[in-house]
């Protein structure tokens, strides 16, 4: 009942490229920004996993760390968000463009 | 004595008052301000006293380490204070003479808006010349050296709005500059060779070398430096051209930086380093001809001069010029006594000139004056006084200083002496002439009053004949006059000598021949030279009295019978105009052509500027990538990711 | 015991348990209907069966019978995905809750419980706390302002209690030392329950309580579907069986916190036992039950007594005071177990 | 079974990920993120890290893609606009993702065999987990509870609507759940 860590690991990057490429095509701000919570939840399957192979509890701690900075990211993102849509009535990136107004 | 432990206080003194002066001076009430002034500076003088009565030869000299300073390997130099009777004698006179110019000043700036300001400087210049003559070491002097540069920078622009004030400050700190620098790179060879710039360690060091009399070597070049600084401070030939202009100042300021005690810092320093001069004969040489030829010098253009302070101050470097005559013969305690002397009656001429200006309401010119015996008959006495002092007219002080001085020139070089007793002739000369212009004779100034003297303290209330000055400003003057006439008399029979002889005491064996037949000389040429001097000092009163009140059209005719001579010496031998050409414009056009044009625009500007040029093309084209558009933004990121993971994996596969 | 017997066992006792937990369901609308028909001075449901006890399987029928209708304008995947997702993550959740102690028939011994996890209070957290999507997703998807904003008072209203319900837990978690409900239960013997650790104990109880009524959407904190205002909030798009599921989740999430109130403070299943084995192991179901009830009661009768909070209200007294109580509670909690003063901590 | 698991999960986590990106609409973005954690949660679970499955499914599935679906309704976000932005996302970004992923992919092949992960190969119990926190990495975890503190001050003050700031109100609700927010933002 073993299957190799390098498994895992590609399952990550897949995770984590999705997330890159979401971020690259993806025209909607939330969704973008969702995009980076992919990534990060890429990043923390590889920490888990690599806790398990090292048998290294700490990198199920980063998890948790990861998952804090998550949380603290987005409620300040969203805020962000909030506040860019009531100022451009846009979520679309491709014009929010500009810091001027 | 317990040397006194508060011996750090003196100096510091005068600083506190400065600071509280100069940071809350301009809310304060004046009356405020001057118990602040005159409180830490007679505190510093009452310290001065004290330590003074309870000074016991024995047991000097006292050091005192206040805290380290700079101690980098072996060299060491502290915040130390070094008490003997040479630094005594200095204590008491910048305090004792400071405090009471200090008095006047009260008076004489009572009505200025800068008054704070002007006490502060004062206390600042104290503090600053109480280092320097306290240091222990040549760099705690040599802060008290340029502190006191820049006390008398500031006072003499001290009415900055004028621009021959400002402009006679900035020459007397460029001026110093260039005797700075010699002093400095002496500093230098002196920590090269000795390691150390504690007195006592650096004369320990000198004191087993030979004199360098048959050549020249480290010594002379020391001393010839050591010199350079001087001159550059006292006012010698060639750098004395700021200190006539340096009467811009307030006349107190002159009275005591320009008269007193700055000017004199040189002097002290040749007498603090005599040790390194008597091995340097070389120097001594150049140390007694230059002194000799500025006393001459000064004094010939001190003829000409109508403006009482300038006269002054012409007298003041041929006064200089003596001092430095005498520390070139080796007679250091005669220089240093007539350094003594000298304070005394020359800050009282100076305080007695600023009461006449004061009394004729800021006019300067003697041509103006006249008749003020009777309108100001204090001034008169004390300047009188005075007058016959620095005549050398016995016995007041200035005959005994000044012909000590002369005496001991006779010994070492008979023309020194003679040179020394034409300036003596002259001196009195012109001292006299003075004294028949502005008191002499009628009044032939303008009413007094309304408008402003060039002083700036012209009087509120106008009134239409020159008026006596206040009695705050008079007491100085009667101490100072009484001082000027006893002041001598601690010199009979070499008192003064004896006093400061443990300083100036040399290896055996190692008498210079000045020092040396200054012994053996006996008695009678002694006499002779007395009578000699006093005959001269009289001869120039009649020359003045004849000149000036008996036939008042004679000097106008031996001036245009001498024709250029005496435009020459009207015109100060037109120093300050060859050192125009000969070094400002020179300076100024080789800075503007090479250093601005050539230097800083050609090439500090040009680089500065194409690279400018540059990046901004550069970011003409990369700005291009920060479109603002969130998406292109994280493409970049995304092939510079790529990118890095390229070489990460390179490298893992190399 | 072999993977078979295991996967047959497991299966049984799921079918079983989703059986009692939708009967009971049924049933608890019954019992409200008939307590506040009570407080109100009314006979409620008495005409299908005796006491109307038949009643819920009549509701049942006409739920089935009624025309199920979708708007044009909704967001239609959505629209019928939320009342699904709302009712599994309710039914999931009383996967983890252990009802007693254990029974052996013949070779098989098995406890009182769908399957163990030394995480279970975790679990059952994250599971309600998905139930979230349910009500938001629904609330969205019908494309009405009435349920967008019952949607979003939902939801907003429900992470904001969350916080203060899992702080009020974590006293409890500190007592046992473990997530294990089981553990959690066994802890509490010979009368120690956790409810009676005054003061903490008991201020975690009720903070745990108010946070839950709010997290279920009961009165006083019944806003989402506050039916003056937003006419159903969440579900007022909804009829038919899709209606129904959000009733049932209702109720199941009624039920798993009545359940957790009693593992987690009231001693669970413990209670005197006797008599034969067979009563030895069924008695502390009984006893489960019993106070299941009391709480399913106890949620009706707040209902009849308080009246509804204004939404303002209800945020400020969830952030303001709730959580600093936890808070507070909780650091009080933590020194005393740290200090283990035998006055309280008796075991 | 671990590998049919481990597929099991790991597909429904990829066709997540995968519908993230293709879809247009931001709810069903959001959506399979969810169910892209909760299957990650299942191969936490399948690490044996049951603690981290559960916090990923509380935090992650419950809390703050809560969050974003909040965000969502409350801003209304309909469908996404297909707008031209970048050339350079397109052009260097696509290339340079797939440039970085097939070569840390071929990197991992490379060294496929080397290390071998047993089922539950690691138990993260909470007591375990919880000694290292509060001891090894107490320091960071207070810095972490401190960044969370100014991340909610922060957010307070960017969503709260700048004259909702300054004027004292009676029990002002905490931004984002504020009901005239919500009334706010249905009306645009």
């Amino acid at each position: 009942m073993t299957i190799p860590l390098s498994c895992y690991l590609i399952l990550s990057g897949i995770l984590f490229t999705c997330g890159v490429l979401g971020f690259l095509i993806k025209r909607n701000i939330i969704t973008i920004f969702m995009s980076i919570e992919l990534m990060l939840n890429g990043v923390n399957l590889s920490f888990v996993a690599f806790a398990a192979q090292w048998h290294a509890l700490s990198g199920q701690i980063f998890v948790f760390f990861v998952m804090v900075v998550a949380a603290a990211e987005a409620a300040v993102g969203l805020a962000i968000i909030i506040a860019v849509y009531r100022t451009r009535e846009t979520l679309n990136v491709d014009q929010v463009n500009l810091l001027k107004l | 004595m317990t040397p006194n432990p508060y011996l750090w206080l003196i100096p510091v003194l005068p600083l506190a008052g400065a600071a509280i002066n100069g940071v809350f001076g301009r809310g304060l009430p004046k009356k405020a301000i001057t118990a602040i002034a005159l409180g830490f500076c007679g505190a510093a003088f009452l310290l001065a006293l004290k330590i003074a009565l309870g000074f016991s030869p024995s047991e000097a000299p006292y050091s005192f380490e206040l805290a380290p300073w700079i101690r980098a390997g072996s060299f060491q130099a502290d915040f130390s204070f070094y008490l003997d009777q040479l630094s005594l004698v200095m204590l008491l006179v910048v305090t004792g003479v400071g405090f009471l110019i200090h008095i006047y000043s009260v008076g004489y700036m009572a009505d200025d808006d800068g008054y704070y300001r002007f006490m502060s400087y004062l206390n600042l210049f104290m503090f600053f010349m109480l280092t320097l003559v306290l240091a222990k070491n040549y760099l705690l002097m040599f802060i008290g050296w340029e502190g006191v540069g820049l006390a008398s920078y500031l006072l003499i622009g001290f009415w900055f709005t004028k621009d021959s004030a400002a402009a006679a400050g900035k020459k007397a700190f460029i001026v110093n500059r260039i005797g700075d620098f010699g002093f400095l790179i002496a500093l230098f060879l002196i920590i090269k060779h000795f390691g150390s710039l504690d007195f006592t360690r650096v004369f320990a060091a000198v004191q087993p070398l030979q004199p360098e009399i048959a050549g020249t070597g480290l010594l002379t070049s020391i001393g010839l430096l050591l010199m350079v600084g001087a001159a550059g401070k006292s006012a010698q030939i060639p750098l004395y051209v700021w200190l006539p202009d340096a009467m811009e100042g307030p006349t107190p300021v002159s009275a005591l930086i320009h008269a007193a005690t700055m000017v004199t810092a040189g002097v002290y320093m040749v007498a603090r380093s005599h040790v390194i001069f008597e091995r340097a004969p070389g120097a001594l040489t150049v140390v007694a001809v230059i002194g000799t030829l500025t006393a001459l010098f000064a004094a010939t253009i001190g003829i000409a001069q109508t403006d009482i302070k300038k006269v002054l101050a012409y007298s003041t470097v041929s006064q200089l010029g003596y001092m430095f005559m005498a520390c070139g013969v080796a007679a250091f305690s005669s220089g240093i006594f007539h350094l003594m002397t000298h304070a005394f009656f020359k800050g009282l001429l100076f305080l007695a000139a600023g009461s006449v200006i004061h009394g004729v309401g800021g006019e300067q010119d003697m041509r103006k004056m006249g008749g003020l015996r009777t309108f100001m008959p204090w001034t008169f006495a004390t300047m009188g006084i005075a007058t016959l002092a620095i005549a050398g007219i016995p016995p007041l002080a200035g005959f005994w200083s000044k012909d000590e001085i002369l005496g001991r020139a006779y010994n070492a070089n008979p023309l020194y002496w003679l040179l020394g007793i034409v300036t003596a002739f002259i001196t009195s000369f012109y001292m006299f002439r003075l004294m028949y212009m502005t008191f002499g004779g009628d009044y032939r100034g303008a009413p007094v009053g309304g408008t402003h003297g060039r002083d700036h303290h012209g009087h509120g209330h106008g009134h239409g004949s020159p008026h006596e000055s206040p009695w705050v400003m008079l007491g100085p003057l009667v101490v100072l006059a009484i001082l000027s006439v006893i002041g001598g008399f601690v010199g009979i029979g070499g008192g003064f000598e004896h006093f400061l002889a443990p300083v100036f005491q040399t290896a055996p064996g190692m008498e210079l021949t000045g020092e040396a037949s200054a012994e053996a000389a006996n008695k009678g040429m002694e006499y002779l030279l007395m009578g000699v001097s006093a005959t001269v000092a009289f001869a120039g009163w009649f020359f003045a009295y004849l000149l000036y009140t008996r036939r008042p059209e004679l000097p106008a005719r031996i001036a245009s019978s001498l024709g250029g001579l005496y435009r020459a010496v009207a015109n100060k031998y037109y120093v300050d105009e060859l050192y125009a050409s000969l070094f400002v414009k020179p300076l100024v056009e080789g800075s503007t052509a090479i250093l601005w044009k050539g230097v800083d625009q050609g090439v500090i500007d040009a680089t500065v500027n194409n690279a400018a040029d540059e990046a901004r093309h550069v970011s003409d084209n990369v700005r291009h990538m920060q479109s603002g558009n969130l998406r292109s933004y994280a493409g970049w990121v995304a092939a510079g990711g790529a990118v890095v993971i390229a070489y990460m994996v390179w490298m893992g596969v190399r | 015991m072999s993977i078979t017997t295991f996967a047959i066992v497991s299966i049984i006792k799921s079918i079983a348990v989703i059986f009692v937990l939708l009967t009971a369901v049924a049933y608890s609308v019954w019992l409200e209907r008939k307590v506040s028909a009570h407080i109100q001075n009314r006979w409620g449901p008495t005409r299908v069966g005796p006491f109307g006890l038949l009643q819920p399987l009549a509701d049942g029928v006409k739920f089935i019978f009624k025309e199920d209708l979708t708007q044009p304008y909704v967001y239609k995947t959505l629209y019928i995905a939320s009342p699904i997702i709302a009712v599994v993550f309710a039914i999931t959740a009383i996967s983890v809750i252990p009802f007693g102690n254990s029974i052996t028939i013949g070779s098989i011994t098995t406890p009182f419980q769908i399957t163990d996890l030394n995480i279970g209070l975790l679990v059952v957290l994250g599971i309600t706390s998905m139930g979230v999507y349910g009500v938001a997703l629904a609330g969205w998807s019908s494309n009405s302002k009435y349920s967008l904003l019952g949607g979003l008072r939902a939801s907003a209203q429900m992470i904001s209690y969350e916080v203060s319900l899992g702080l009020s837990l974590i006293p409890v978690l500190m007592l046992a030392g473990s997530f294990s409900l089981r553990e959690i239960v066994n802890k509490q013997q010979h009368l120690h329950w956790n409810f009676f650790y005054f003061p903490f104990g008991t201020l975690a109880f009720f903070v745990y309580l108010i946070s839950a009524y709010a997290e279920t959407n009961r009165t006083p904190f019944d806003l989402p579907e506050a039916e003056s205002e937003l006419v159903a909030g969440y579900h007022t798009e909804y009829s038919a069986m899709k209606f129904a599921m959000f009733f049932m989740a209702e109720y199941a999430n009624m039920v798993t916190v009545a359940c957790l109130s009693t593992l987690l403070f009231f001693g669970g299943w413990l209670g005197p036992v006797f008599g034969p084995p067979i009563v030895q192991s069924l008695l502390p179901v009984l006893w489960f039950c019993l106070k299941v009830f009391f709480f399913m009661f106890l949620y009706v009768w707040v209902r009849w007594t308080l009246p509804r909070f204004r939404y303002d209200q209800l945020m400020a007294f969830g952030w303001k005071v709730l959580l600093p109580t936890a808070v507070a509670n909780l650091v009080v909690t933590g020194l005393v177990v740290a200090w283990k003063p035998d006055i309280w901590l008796v075991k | 079974m671990h590998l049919i698991l481990f597929l099991f999960f790991g597909g429904i986590c990829v066709a997540g990920a995968v519908n993230l990106l293709v879809q247009r609409h931001p709810i069903n973005s959001a959506l399979s993120l969810v169910v892209v954690m909760a299957s990650l949660a299942g191969e936490y679970l399948l690490l044996g890290a049951e603690f981290v499955a559960a916090i990923q499914v509380i935090v992650y599935a419950g809390a703050i893609m809560v969050l974003f679906i909040f965000t969502i309704m409350l801003l209304n976000a309909g469908e996404e606009e297909r707008s031209k932005g970048s050339r350079v996302a397109i052009l260097l970004g696509i290339p340079g993702v797939a440039i970085g992923g097939v070569l840390v992919a071929w990197t991992l092949l490379r060294h496929s065999n080397t290390a071998w992960v047993p089922m539950f190969a690691l138990p993260g119990d909470p007591r375990a987990i919880a000694r290292l926190l509060f001891r090894d990495f107490l320091l960071p975890f207070e810095v972490t509870s401190v960044l969370i503190l100014i991340a909610i001050m922060g957010a307070v003050v960017l969503a709260s609507k700048p004259e909702a700031v300054a004027p004292p109100k009676a029990a002002e609700p905490t931004p984002r759940e504020a009901p005239e927010l919500v009334a706010s933002g249905r009306e645009r």
